[in-house]
């Protein structure tokens, strides 16, 4: 019997790269229709939050961001993924991030990488050496890649020095900034500052931050982003997303770190650039972003089977992670593929190769976001925190305002 | 006040005039303004003389329509003609809607009148976040999910515009009214052929209301229209805001654009605002 | 008219649309959401905790920081936006020489919806944006608009205000047009200056419209964290971090409802009792001769 | 066209008694004048007969019918408001037209009637205009345009002239009682103008305080006033009233005036030291006349034709002395005057009661 | 106070002119009353003389100083209005002490010269109210008062009694009347009252489409006017015109009145043919009188004291006769009546000019 299947997407290219799915499927599955309803990605949180809460059965598959999957499952929005799908072909720190509790409760559509992009000509002009990286013209194979992440990546000390001297300023307005991140103040763009020298966000259990987020690690993070607005203003304040894409692609930007989801758009400037590994501290270990879309069932759906099968074609198949690859190029989670990116000769040049660092970074150093069930909560306490340090806060306080924040807003959730 | 023809004297004066009046609409417009010029360029040189700024901010340079040509083959014409039914349908049963409830709490004593009346004005008290999802189930139960009733009907009601109607309709001398009873004109026909000509400035004011509403609505509209088939204009301009890029350029012509219908037809209608009718027929 | 013979089933007729759809889609909803904050989410089930979570409220200092700012925030936003929309609007009446140009340039901002009002301001106010271009070319030096502590929360009074004020206007013309001219005349000759015939005559003459627009414009203003939202989060070091924006925070990013319903029923509660002053204050001794 | 009669019309607003059972005919036809002091409930019992307020008590009757707690609509009475209510965005023909219209009559007859009432008033040239683009007098026509072409049994008119200039006034007087000798319609007319009601009246109906003093033509109450309120409040300028005496022998005399006699037939009782009030017309004071009076004038208006001496102004009774052709008669003056006992009227001055 | 001047005062506005070139000079505490048909600039020019409407050519003068280019508060002049313009939402008390409060008067003071001028205007007991609780002539007093006690040198009325029932009009005309004599203020006055115009005025100027036709004392414009248009101005009820032809005589006669001879010594020079018209006004008219008319009654208006008698109603040329004591006088009533030719006025009925 025909039926349909409704799935929340995020509106762009992701809604296209999951109809490139969806037509796949049908081709094999007619009696199956799957609607995808697309919501801008600013509001796709709140309306998730407010449909899946509101139990509502016009939704079958559910677009799920890695760190809210405890927020919805611990709340019983999703229902548990069928055992029977096998989650052996993935990469498992992806598949152990989609559990809660020890029970699946979503598999992950695709992975992330960041990576830093410089721009060559204002490290030329500024008379110093841009860091090893990939470039265009450029090929490199898997093992060039692994050789270039493991010795060659440069420190977050090695950015500050290079940034200062990048970094122009005009009769006290900056025409040219040194570095910025592209997600100011996120937590899963700065998870790894702090994780790099040596402490998680938060402790095991998910609910304390004390001793974590304003440990001595975390501290000295926190002063490095502090510094990088305050003492040596190298970074332009209050970015909104995209925009440090936008500064860069008008050459007013020398380095950021960013998504490897920026090459088209980069690509398409004239902007000569480069890009390198995602840095570290100096001293400490070499800690990578990661963590992307996953897929779970709303646990109201009356169709459960068939969007078991779907969510495991989406992300367990051949065709449907090949079909969400070609059409989106995310890094995936899906290790036949991750192998063909290593070895297809057509990821040897620039930017394809870009993904042969974001290969190694998920299999060698990216570290997931903490599981917890408060990390809105988290993420929200975190972000108000680096936003303040970056606008002149004490660092001190920030932090203990932070830790103070979720622990009393993640003990509601933990009672 | 009177008008008062220039004077040698008076140039001065006059021109400080207009000197305070282009400062204040200065203000006003310089926005508009970026966004107009902003809407020109390409997207990759929007922010080319805004960090930091000069003045070459404020001409579209390089210049382009691209923008324009690309929004509207991204079927925004169709978005605008979908919101500009949406906010027409809510502000015309909102007028009849809530100036029948204005008029009837202004013209008639009855039990309970003082009760009902707060309840509608606190009605507008409460913030639409708080009740979205109560509000949403409801919808849901009415099975309006992807019907543009559920983007009208809720929105009709609106305490506040009762609540105009009720202060304004109060003004109008009774004496309109009384006449018009012996002479054996309907109740209808009081509040549409005396009470609403006398009152067209609250009329457009809370025609406005209804209309903006609408016009900027965009939490509602995205619950209430899972499948995304009948798109509204804030729900459209939001998808400019990716998740990895904006589209910057085309974001500001649509907002170019949506700045300007309201305006543009809210100036025939102008007038109405610069000469009142009130007790124009009362009195010798 | 005073009839003792009223009409019921004509004023039945006029008010029901309206009732209904207050009730069904206001009213209903609300009570629903109230209930809310009597329930909390505990593992997936809905547990009833009674007052629980409005008393944990009294202990929650973020709670009562955010009091502070969502009171300092109205206290400055309404008498300035309603002060700047009475001025707007008696420019917007003068009559001379090519003011038509002026009054429509005057509601330009009507049309600018909120979000995108937003974002053209916050690249406006950025640290090397336009505004700090244009006061630098008075000599004054580049602020950090959005971005500091001591500016964040009268930058967004300011944005709400370049938003708002346009639309308070409209209403508050529709007012002025009933103060009879000879009024003025009459204080012309009495030798009564321009700012004095302002503060006795025409304020204490607009006074039903005002109530209107003083009472719309503090529940939106009561309300309002859109603009926060989407510029501050509340911050700097939460000083921008007004009550609304705390509930939404609480329901929305971290599934809070009860806590979010609990803080929305103080704020609407409070709310009301300004409202209901405000009622007392201005209306009743309602007086046009 | 039908008579109207009130029984025992009652009307409290709230607590307060407004009007105190009034009992009245009006006939077909009639042209009946309400007069009193301001407040004394005149617009409160045209209203209750109009509809527009309710009544506590008593019953209105419209020809044969009960029409007390019908709906306005229904009771084929017209009214003019004092304030003309005119509809402000409205042309005159939509004013005058927008009662048969709304009640369905067919366009082109409404088109008739109101062309009809328009040339009966001199509206035609008008007809295009808005209110504001007309004169008081002007707007005034339409307003009884708007009663008139309603052909009501009843019209009423509350103060409708009372915001017309003096010329106006006149001329509008004139043209009211041409449409009431057409119409032949009954009309009940509230003015506080005794020319207005002297010569439209054909009864006059003088209230004080929600009840009626005296009812009758305009010459009955002119010549034959009930008691000291309807004699004061009948007549312009007012009558002057003259503090008496009777003495021990019976005699009526003025003290204020050298104890002039003023000789009265009287066949009421005799009460000594009674307050008694002499009642004497401005017009009816003049040279040569039997009761003969000796005063200083305060103040004079000249009028052209007329002259008005004012005597004692600011003292308790105050004269006011009409005059033809007295051009030298000025500030100071000592005029001889005097009155006729037969045009005098005698009151009681604690009770108000004619005294005969 | 002080005398006031205007030379060649012209006011357009925009392209029209209202005002064309009035030269006028008023004396110190001298009562002018301007009158004129509606439309003629009467407002327009007592603005001018306020400042509250620009001059567009020409000088005003109070006493020695030229004002034309002065704001209003600076000229020492207060004005009363048609239609009161009372602050509304101020007490009484605040009404009248407003402007002297503006303008720095201790507290104190104020409260001396308000309580002074209430006094004055028998308004102590009103103080607290609110305008709207007043009656009519308790606003107009209240506007009188707030133009009190700024103690200006010229006082400005704008038809200040219009608004008020006859009876109120008679006092407070009364009590204006007091007011100049008491404070011997220059006083301008516009009003379309007959009666004001009269009694009030030391000079009464007519206007006529922004021009002054003629301005003098009361009596003087009714004894001796100086046209067609002023004769039909002043007086009420207004003047008869009659149809007069020259014959070839030499003799006035009235063709409408079977060409009975008016005796009129006329200096001007004979044109034969010319149309006349032969002005006599309604008290004029009597029995016995030289020029002898009989005429038939259309319709007597009956005041009491006073009857008018209308004649050829709708007629080009109607007449009213005013008849004391006529009771008996009804409509179709021939009546036997006449005028004085020594009363009567000749005018051109071309030009309007009047003939000697
Ligand atoms: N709706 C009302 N509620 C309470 N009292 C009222 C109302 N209408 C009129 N009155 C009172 O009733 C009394 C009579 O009022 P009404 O208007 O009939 O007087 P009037 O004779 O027409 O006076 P005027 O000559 O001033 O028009 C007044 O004392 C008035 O205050
Ligand atoms: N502000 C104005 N703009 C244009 N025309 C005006 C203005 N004010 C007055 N007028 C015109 O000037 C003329 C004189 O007006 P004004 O008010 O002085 O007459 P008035 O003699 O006072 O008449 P009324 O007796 O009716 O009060 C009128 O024709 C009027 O239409
Ligand atoms: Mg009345
Ligand atoms: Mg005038």
């Amino acid at each position: 019997q025909d039926k349909t299947l409704n799935m929340i997407v995020i509106e762009g290219g992701d809604t296209t790269a999951m109809q490139a799915v969806v037509d796949a499927y049908k081709a094999d599955h007619p009696g199956i229709a799957i609607n995808l309803q697309s919501y801008p990605f600013a509001q796709f949180f709140q309306v998730a939050e407010l449909r899946l809460r509101s139990a509502d059965t016009g939704i079958d598959l559910v677009y799920v961001d890695a760190p809210l999957l405890a927020s919805y499952a611990s709340r019983g929005f999703l229902s548990p993924i069928d055992p029977a799908i096998s989650t052996g072909e993935l990469v498992p720190a992806a598949v152990q991030a989609g559990q809660y509790d020890g029970t699946q409760y979503a598999l992950p559509i695709n992975n992330s990488a960041q990576v830093l992009y410089f721009n060559k000509a204002l490290f030329e002009a500024a008379g110093i050496t841009p860091p090893a990286g990939l470039t265009k013209g450029e090929t490199a194979t898997q093992a060039e890649v692994d050789t270039l992440a493991s010795s060659e990546r440069w420190t977050w000390e090695q950015v500050a020095d290079a940034a200062q001297k990048l970094t122009v300023k005009d009769n006290g307005r900056t025409t040219t900034y040194g570095f910025t991140v592209e997600q100011f103040g996120e937590l899963y763009q700065l998870q790894p500052f702090g994780e790099s020298l040596g402490s998680p966000v938060i402790g095991p259990d998910g609910y304390t931050a004390k001793g974590y987020l304003d440990s001595e690690a975390w501290t000295k993070a926190a002063t490095f982003w502090s510094d990088l607005y305050n003492t040596w203003a190298v970074s332009p304040k209050s970015l909104g997303y995209g925009e440090a894409a936008s500064l860069f692609g008008n050459g007013q930007l020398a380095m950021f770190a960013g998504g490897t989801w920026n090459l088209p758009i980069l690509s398409a400037t004239d902007i000569d650039f480069g890009v390198a590994p995602y840095p570290y501290f100096e001293g400490g270990s070499v800690v990578t972003p990661t963590g992307s879309w996953y897929v779970g069932v709303n646990a109201a759906s009356a169709n459960q089977a068939e969007a078991m099968d779907f969510a495991s074609y989406l992300t367990t198949s051949d065709a449907g992670t090949k079909a969400w690859f070609d059409s989106l190029q995310q890094l995936p989670t899906y290790k036949p593929l991750l192998d063909t990116i290593s070895t297809s000769a057509d990821y040897d040049a620039f930017p394809q190769n870009v993904f042969r660092l974001g290969v190694y970074d998920s299999l060698n150093t990216a570290v997931a976001r903490p599981v917890t069930a408060a990390y809105g909560q988290l993420q929200d306490a975190f972000r108000t925190a680096f936003v303040d340090i970056a606008n002149g806060v004490p660092v001190a306080d920030a932090l203990a305002s932070a830790v103070q924040k979720f622990e009393s807003a993640a003990a509601r959730v933990a009672q | 006040m009177t008008a008062r023809t220039a004077k040698p004297g008076k140039v001065l004066s006059f021109g400080l005039k207009h000197l305070a009046y282009l400062l204040i609409a200065f203000i006003f417009v310089l926005p508009l303004w970026w966004a107009i010029v902003s809407s020109l360029r390409p997207n990759g040189a929007i922010f080319a003389d805004i960090f930091p700024f000069t003045p070459k901010a404020l001409l579209p340079t390089p210049f382009t329509t691209e923008a324009y040509t690309g929004i509207f083959e991204r079927g925004f014409g169709l978005i605008i003609a979908n919101t500009m039914l949406v906010a027409f349908v809510t502000m015309i049963a909102g007028l009849i809607v809530n100036g029948a409830a204005g008029f009837a709490f202004a013209m008639f004593d009855f039990k309970g009148k003082k009760i009902v009346l707060s309840a509608i004005i606190i009605s507008f008290m409460l913030p639409f976040e708080a009740i979205a999802l109560p509000l949403y189930t409801v919808t849901q139960q009415l099975g309006w999910l992807d019907n543009i009733a559920a983007l009208i009907v809720p929105s009709i009601a609106n305490g506040l515009a009762v609540f105009l109607f009720y202060q304004f309709f109060s003004q109008v001398p009774k004496d309109y009214a009384e006449a018009a009873r012996l002479d054996g004109v309907s109740w209808l026909n009081i509040l549409l052929r005396i009470y609403v000509p006398l009152s067209l400035p609250t009329c457009i004011s809370a025609a406005l209301l209804l209309f903006i509403f609408q016009w900027e609505a965009f939490l509602w509209p995205l619950l209430t229209m899972p499948s995304q088939q009948f798109k509204v204009i804030q729900v459209g301009m939001a998808a400019f805001q990716q998740q990895y890029q904006t589209i910057w350029n085309q974001l500001f012509a649509v907002s170019v654009i949506t700045a300007l219908i309201p305006i543009a037809l809210l100036l025939p209608l102008q007038r109405y605002y610069v000469q009142g009718l009130a007790g124009a027929g009362i009195k010798g | 008219m005073s009839r003792s013979r009223t009409p019921v089933l004509l004023i039945a007729a006029l008010l029901a649309p309206a009732i209904i759809g207050l009730v069904v889609f206001r009213l209903y909803p609300v009570a629903l959401a109230v209930s809310d904050s009597f329930f909390n989410m505990v593992r997936g089930q809905q547990v009833f905790v009674g007052l629980d979570n409005y008393l944990s409220l009294l202990a929650d200092q973020t709670f009562w920081k955010s009091m502070q700012v969502t009171f300092w925030f109205n206290l400055l936003i309404n008498p300035i936006q309603i002060a700047l929309a009475l001025g707007l609007a008696l420019l917007y009446v003068q009559n001379f020489k090519g003011v038509t140009l002026y009054r429509v340039l005057f509601l330009i901002p009507i049309g600018v919806s909120l979000p995108t009002a937003v974002i053209i301001w916050r690249i406006m106010l950025t640290q090397d944006g336009l505004v700090n271009g244009l006061i630098g070319i008075a000599g004054v030096p580049a602020q950090p608009w959005l971005t500091s502590e001591s500016l964040a929360l009268y930058s967004i009074i300011a944005i709400a205000t370049w938003k708002g004020i346009s639309y308070w206007m409209i209403f508050i013309i529709g007012g002025l047009q009933t103060i009879s001219p000879e009024i003025y005349d009459a204080a012309r000759i009495d030798g009564v200056k321009a700012w004095q015939r302002l503060i006795f005559i025409t304020i204490p003459l607009l006074r039903p419209t005002l109530l209107f627009v003083l009472v719309a414009d503090v529940s939106i203003n009561f309300l309002l964290f859109a603009p926060i939202f989407m510029l501050t989060q509340g911050g700097p070091a939460d000083s921008t971090n007004v009550l609304m924006y705390e509930a939404y925070k609480s329901g929305f990013i971290f599934g809070d409802m009860g806590r979010a319903m609990a803080i929305i029923v103080v704020v609407v509660a409070i709310l009301l009792v300004i409202v209901a002053a405000q009622f007392r204050l201005l209306s009743g001794r309602e007086a046009r001769s | 066209m039908a008579s109207l009669t009130l029984s025992d019309v009652r009307k409290s607003f709230g607590d307060t008694d407004i009007i105190h059972g009034v009992d009245l005919a009006i006939e077909n036809g009639e042209f009946a004048v309400f007069v009193g002091p301001s407040g004394c409930g005149k617009s409160t019992l045209l209203r209750m007969i109009a509809g527009l307020e309710t009544v506590s008590a008593g019953t209105i009757t419209i020809g044969e019918r009960d029409v007390t707690d019908l709906d306005p609509s229904d009771r084929r009475v017209a009214m003019v408001f004092q304030s003309y209510a005119l509809y402000p965005h409205m042309s005159v023909r939509d004013n005058i037209g927008f009662g048969l219209r709304m009640n369905g009559v067919p366009r082109a007859e409404v088109d008739r009637k109101v062309a009809d009432a328009a040339a009966a008033l001199h509206l035609t040239e008008l007809l295009d205009r808005k209110p504001k683009q007309l004169s008081g007098g002007q707007r005034q026509r339409v307003a009884i345009g708007r009663a008139i072409v309603r052909q009501p049994e009843i019209f009423l008119f509350d103060e409708p002239l009372s915001n017309l200039d003096a010329e106006l006034r006149v001329q509008m007087r004139l043209e009211i009682a041409r449409l009431h000798a057409d119409l032949a319609a009954t009309m009940i007319y509230v003015t506080h103008d005794q020319v207005e009601a002297m010569t439209l009246a054909d009864k006059i109906v003088v209230l004080r305080a929600g009840r009626v003093e005296q009812a009758g033509t305009p010459l009955s109450l002119y010549d034959d006033p009930a008691n000291l309120f309807v004699a004061g409040f009948i007549g312009s300028p007012r009558m002057n009233f003259l503090r008496a005496e009777r003495g021990a022998d019976g005699q009526i005399r003025l003290p204020d005036h050298g104890n002039v006699v003023v000789p009265l037939a009287i066949t009421a009782a005799a009460q000594q030291g009674q307050d008694l009030l002499i009642g004497v017309r401005p017009e009816h004071f003049g040279p040569d006349l039997p009761v003969r009076l000796s005063v200083t004038v305060d103040l004079v208006e000249h009028l052209g034709g007329a002259s008005y001496a004012y005597i004692g102004s600011g003292s308790a009774h105050p004269l006011t002395i009409e005059m033809r052709d007295a051009r030298t008669v000025g500030r100071g003056t000592t005029l001889a005057t005097g009155f006729d006992p037969a045009r005098a009227f005698l009151f009681d001055a604690t009770t108000g009661a004619r005294v005969r």
